[in-house]
C-alpha cells in the first residue's frame, strides 16, 4: 500500500485537521463533532441551511461543497462509511438559520440510515428538515427502478441547485422542490481501471487484471454493467453518453451541462480526451452543451477511472447553475 | 443446572466475549464483503468489536435495558456503516424489551431478539430471504424460542440457536442480496455467503460459548483485554 | 498500460481538442499552430502579453494557466519535450498587444532552446520578448547554483503575480522585474512514490520498490535527493518543509503562500494530511501563511507523490497574489 | 574507387538511411535516457526518424545548404526536445557550409561537420567532456579531417570518423552530465552511456554505411519504405 499518510486508522481525522488549516478563513468545525464542518460563517439567518455528508475518501465530495452558493455544512465518517446520526446533527444545529435545513446526499444505505435518525433528533430539536437523495449512477439500476440507483459524481449539479435557490431565500420546501427536479435530471456513468486502497484494509477493493476496465463501476468499486477489455477512450465515452442519453431521455434541442470526473489517479489530459468524444456525441444528438466541467469532481482515491454526468438544463436550472459560488477546493463560478 | 440469569455484569461480559469472537474473523468477514460490496466490513467489525469492549470496560450501568441502548449508541459512534447502524438499531431495540431490569432470563433473552429483530427491520426494511444479517438472526432467535416452549435449559436452547443461526447463514450463499451495496451485484451475489449474517453467527457463537463458561461458573475468562487490543 | 486514450501518439492532439471543445468561451487556437491556444480575446490592448510552454502531461500546467488575471498564450509539445520555436511564435504574435510579451516557463534546456529562438524570430516580427525562467526545485542544485534549478510546481505564483501585474497596465520592464521577485522567493520540494508513463513510450520512467519513494523527484521523474523506505506523510512533510525553510532563507514573522501540489495519482486526502504537517512546521518558525492553495496544479500523469511550494511574500506580492483571475481549469480566485 | 560527391537526391538517400538506422536503435537510445533522463529520446529519434524520412520523400531542393536548412526545421517541429533541437542547430549551421552548392566532396563534408559543431555550441553551450551528443560527433568529425589531410579515400575516412565516434560515445560512460534533464544525477549519471551520443553514433554509422554503398554504386538501396514506417 503506497500511501503518504501516517496511521491508517487517523486518515480521516488527519485529512479534517489539514482542511481546516488550510482554509480556516472559509469552514470551522463544529462544537459537538470531530467530524462536521460548517462555513465560517454558519448560520446564514433566513437562509435554508443545506447539509451534506457520506463516507471519507471521495474529496472534493463531501467537504469541498461548502461554501457560498453551495452547502452550509457537512459530515464525514471513516473511508467508505456513513457519519454518524450525531455528527449529522452537530452540523444540522449549527447551520438552521430559522428557515429549516436540507438534506442533501448520495443513496446509500447506510446513510440514509443514519440521517434519518439525524432527522428524528433535529425534529426534537425544533428544526425541520427535509431529505433529498441523488441518484444518479445508470448503471446500478434501470430507470423504473429509479430508487435503487446509487449518488455518485453528478450530485455535483444537485448542490450547485440547492445552494444557489437556497441563496434567494426560497423556503424549504422551493429548495427541495428544485433539488428533486435536479436529481431527477442527471445521469452518471462511471468506468475503471484500477482498485483503490482502504487505508485500513491496506489492499485492492478487488483485482482486475492489467487488460481489462470495468463498465458502469460505481465510486467505491461495486461493479456495474460489464467487466471488458480495455477500450479506446472514444469507444468508452461513446458507450457512456449513448447509454445516458438513452436513459434520460435527451431530445434534439435539449441544453445540457457536461460533467467529466476524474476518479483520482487518471490524469487530466485522458479527461479531455474523453470529453472530446462524448461532445461529439452530443453534437450528433443535436444536444447543445451549456457549459462544461472537466475534473476531479468525486474521487474514490487513487482509483483510475472516470465517469461523465449529464444534467438536462431549463431556464430556471441555467440560471441557478451559472449563479456565483465559492469553495476553496473548486471551481469556476466566477464567469462562465 | 441451574437456571441461567445475566445480571449487568454478566452482560458487560458477554459483550467482550462477543468483541472478541468478532475480532478473530474479522479478515473472513471483510473478505465477503469485498467480494460483494466495498470491503470495509472487516473494519467495521473490528471497529465494533473495540466499541463493545471498551464500553463494557467503561460502564457500572445496572439498568440492562439502558445498557443495551448506551452499547448501540456506542456501536454506531464506533462506524455507523451500514452493518453496525443496523446493529445498533437492534441493541436500541432489544434495550427495550428489558427496560428497568437488572438480570435478565431465557424468557427476557428471547424478548430481547425479538425486539431487536423488529428494531432492525424498521430501520432497514429487509425482511428473511433478502440476504442480510436477519437471514442469520431471525432463525437463531426463533430456534431459541422454540428451544424455550419446549422446555430445554440454556445450554441447549443457545446452542440450538447457533445451529440454526449457522444454516441460515449458510443459506444466504443461495440468496441475490436485495439491500445495500451488494444488491448492485445482482445474480453475482449468489454464491457468496452474506458478510453480515457471518457476523451475526460469530457473534451468536461467541455468546452461546459465554453462556456455557457462565452456566459452568467459569466467568471472568474474558476481562482481560485480549491480545488483539 | 492502462490509460483511456486512443492513439498514443495523438494523446496531445486529441487532449487540446476536447479543451477547446469544453472551453470554447474562454480559449482558441492559434491560427498558424496546432499546438498553441491563447485567450478567446487575446490580444489584449496595450497589456503585456504573458506566454508559457512546455511539454504536455502536466495539465493543468501549462494549458490550464490561460485566463484573465493569468497568462495569455501558452504552446505544449509532446509528452515531456517542448514546443516548436514555430508554435511559440504563433502564440506570441496572437498575444501581443503592442506592449510587449514575457515569456514565462521552466528551466528546461530544451525549452529554452526553443523559446530563445522564438524570441529571436519574434523580434523580427517587430514584437519585443523578455524572458523570466521559473527555477523553484530547490532539489535539483544548491541556492548558489540557482541558475541550474527545474522549474515545478512552483511557478504557480510566478504565473499569478505575472498576470496581475500585467493587468494593471505595467510595461514590460515592470512585469518582467516583479515576476524574477515572484521567481527568487518560490522554493519547492517534490517526493514520488510510482512511476508515470509516457503513452508512446508505453512502459514506466522509472522503477522503484513498493517499499520506497524519492525525496526531492523532479515531474518528470528526475531524481532528487535520496530514495528511501516510505516514510510517513509527517517525516516528509516535515523534511521538505524545512529544507525550504533553510533555502530560501525564511525568518520568523514572514508571511508565505503555500502550495501543496499532487503530482496526480495522490488523493486528495493525502495532500491535505500532507499540509497539516506543514503548517504545524511553518508555525514552529513563526511563519505566517498568508493564503494556502491544495490540489493538483502540476502533475505528471499518472505519477503518484507531491511537492510542496512557499512563496515568500511582501505587501506589494500580495496585493497581487490576491487580486482576481480566472482559469476554467483552476480556481479559488474570486475571494480569499 | 573514384571520389564521392553528394547531390540532392544522394543526401536525401542518404537521410532515409540514417534515419533507418536511427529507428532501429530506438529501444536502446530511449532506455539510456530513461536511466538519466525523462526517457523519452526514443520517441525523439523515431519521430526524427520518421521526419527525416518524410522530408527526403517530400524535397526536391537541388541547393544543399537549403537542403540541409530546410531538414533542420522539419527536425524541429517534429518533436523539438533538447536532441532534436540541438539536431536542427547543427543542421542549420551545417546548411550554411554548403550555402549555394549542388555537390559535396569530402572537403564539404567536414566543413559541414565544423560547422554544424558550431551551431550546436551556439545553441547549447555544452563542450567536449560535458556528456552529450558532442562526444560523440566532435571526435568524428576530427577523425575526418584528419583522414581527409592525409588522403584517404572516402570509405577509409567514414570509417575512421565511426571508429572515433565510437570511442566518443564509449567514453561517456566515465563522464558525468553537465548538460539536460541528465544533469541533476550528478555522479549517478557516471556508468551510463549518453543517449544523445549514442544516438548520433548509429547515425554517423548509417551515413559511413551510406558511403559505402554510394561508392560500391548501389544507391536506390533506402528508396522503398523502410519496414519500421
Ligand atoms: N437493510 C438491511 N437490513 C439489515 N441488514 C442489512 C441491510 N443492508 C445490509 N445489511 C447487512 O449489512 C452488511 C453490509 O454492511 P456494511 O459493509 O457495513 O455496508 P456498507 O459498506 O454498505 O455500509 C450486509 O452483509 C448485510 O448483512
Ligand atoms: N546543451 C547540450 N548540447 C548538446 N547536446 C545536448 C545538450 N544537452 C543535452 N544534449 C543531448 O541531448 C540528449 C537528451 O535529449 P532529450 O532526451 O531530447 O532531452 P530532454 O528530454 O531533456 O528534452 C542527451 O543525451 C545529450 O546528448
Ligand atoms: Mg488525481
Ligand atoms: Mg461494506
Ligand atoms: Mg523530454
Ligand atoms: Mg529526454
Amino acid at each position: 500500500m503506497k500511501k503518504l499518510i501516517n496511521d491508517p486508522y487517523e486518515v480521516v481525522d488527519d485529512t479534517l485537521a489539514g482542511i481546516l488549516k488550510a482554509y480556516p478563513f472559509h469552514l470551522r468545525l463544529c462544537r459537538e463533532s470531530r467530524r462536521a464542518l460548517v462555513r465560517a460563517d454558519a448560520p446564514i439567518k433566513g437562509k435554508v441551511g443545506i447539509c451534506t455528508g457520506g463516507g471519507s475518501g471521495h474529496i472534493p465530495l463531501f467537504l469541498g461543497y461548502v461554501g457560498p452558493g453551495l452547502l452550509d455544512g457537512v459530515s464525514v465518517g471513516n473511508v467508505f462509511s456513513s457519519p454518524s446520526a450525531e455528527d449529522m446533527l452537530a452540523a444540522t444545529k449549527e447551520v438552521d438559520g430559522g428557515a429549516g435545513v436540507l438534506y442533501l446526499y448520495g443513496n446509500y444505505q447506510g446513510d440514509i440510515m443514519n440521517f434519518d435518525m439525524a432527522a428524528e433528533m433535529a425534529e426534537v430539536e425544533g428544526i425541520r428538515v427535509q431529505t433529498c437523495i441523488a441518484r444518479d449512477d445508470v448503471a446500478s439500476a434501470p430507470r423504473l427502478e429509479m430508487q435503487h440507483r446509487r449518488g455518485v459524481a453528478g450530485i455535483f449539479f444537485s448542490y450547485k441547485i440547492a445552494g444557489a435557490k437556497a441563496d434567494t431565500k426560497a423556503d424549504l420546501d422551493e429548495v427541495k422542490a428544485i433539488t428533486e427536479r435536479a436529481i431527477v435530471n442527471t445521469c452518471t456513468m462511471g468506468f475503471s481501471l484500477t482498485p483503490c486502497i482502504i487505508p485500513a484494509v491496506g489492499k485492492p477493493t478487488f483485482t482486475i487484471s492489467d487488460d481489462e476496465m470495468e463498465l458502469g463501476m460505481g465510486i467505491h468499486g461495486e461493479p456495474g454493467i460489464e467487466r471488458t477489455k480495455i477500450k479506446t477512450a472514444d469507444e468508452v465515452a461513446t458507450i457512456a453518453t449513448q447509454r445516458i442519453i438513452a436513459d434520460l431521455p435527451f431530445k434534439s434541442g435539449d441544453k445540457v451541462a457536461v460533467l467529466m470526473n476524474g476518479l483520482g489517479a487518471t490524469p487530466p489530459e485522458e479527461l479531455f480526451i474523453l470529453f472530446s468524444k462524448a461532445h461529439d456525441v452530443l453534437r450528433d444528438h443535436s444536444i447543445e452543451i451549456h457549459r462544461a466541467f472537466v475534473g476531479e469532481y468525486a474521487t474514490s482515491m487513487e482509483m483510475a477511472g472516470a465517469s461523465i454526468s449529464l444534467f438536462k438544463l431549463d431556464e430556471e436550472l441555467i440560471e441557478l447553475l451559472d449563479a456565483a459560488a465559492f469553495s476553496p477546493f473548486l471551481l469556476q463560478w466566477s464567469r462562465r | 443446572m441451574n437456571p441461567v440469569a445475566l445480571d449487568g455484569d454478566a452482560v458487560r461480559g458477554l459483550l467482550r466475549k462477543v468483541a472478541a469472537g468478532l475480532v478473530q474473523h474479522r479478515e473472513e468477514i471483510g473478505g465477503l464483503d469485498a467480494k460483494v460490496g466495498d470491503g470495509d466490513l472487516g473494519i467495521t467489525v473490528e471497529l465494533m468489536a473495540k466499541a463493545l469492549f471498551r464500553f463494557a470496560e467503561s460502564t457500572e450501568e445496572a439498568d440492562l435495558g439502558r445498557l443495551l441502548a448506551q452499547c448501540g449508541m456506542a456501536v454506531n459512534r464506533a462506524n455507523p456503516s451500514t452493518f453496525a447502524t443496523v446493529m445498533a438499531s437492534g441493541l436500541l431495540g432489544g434495550g427495550r424489551a428489558v427496560m428497568g431490569k437488572t438480570s435478565a432470563a431465557i424468557d427476557d433473552w428471547v424478548a430481547i431478539g425479538e425486539a431487536a429483530i423488529e428494531g432492525i427491520k424498521n430501520r432497514g426494511k429487509a425482511s428473511v430471504g433478502d440476504k442480510t444479517l436477519l437471514d442469520a438472526l431471525v432463525p437463531a432467535v426463533t430456534a431459541l424460542k422454540a428451544e424455550r416452549v419446549k422446555g430445554s435449559n440454556e445450554r441447549t436452547a443457545m446452542w440450538a440457536a447457533v445451529q440454526a443461526c449457522e444454516d441460515g447463514m449458510k443459506a444466504t450463499v443461495g440468496m441475490v442480496a436485495k439491500f445495500g451495496k451488494a444488491r448492485v451485484f445482482q445474480e453475482r451475489s449468489m454464491g457468496v455467503q452474506d458478510g453480515g449474517a457471518t457476523a451475526v453467527y460469530y457473534m451468536v457463537q461467541a455468546a452461546a460459548e459465554y453462556i456455557d463458561s457462565t452456566s459452568m461458573s467459569c466467568e471472568g475468562a474474558c476481562t482481560t483485554r485480549p491480545l488483539w487490543w
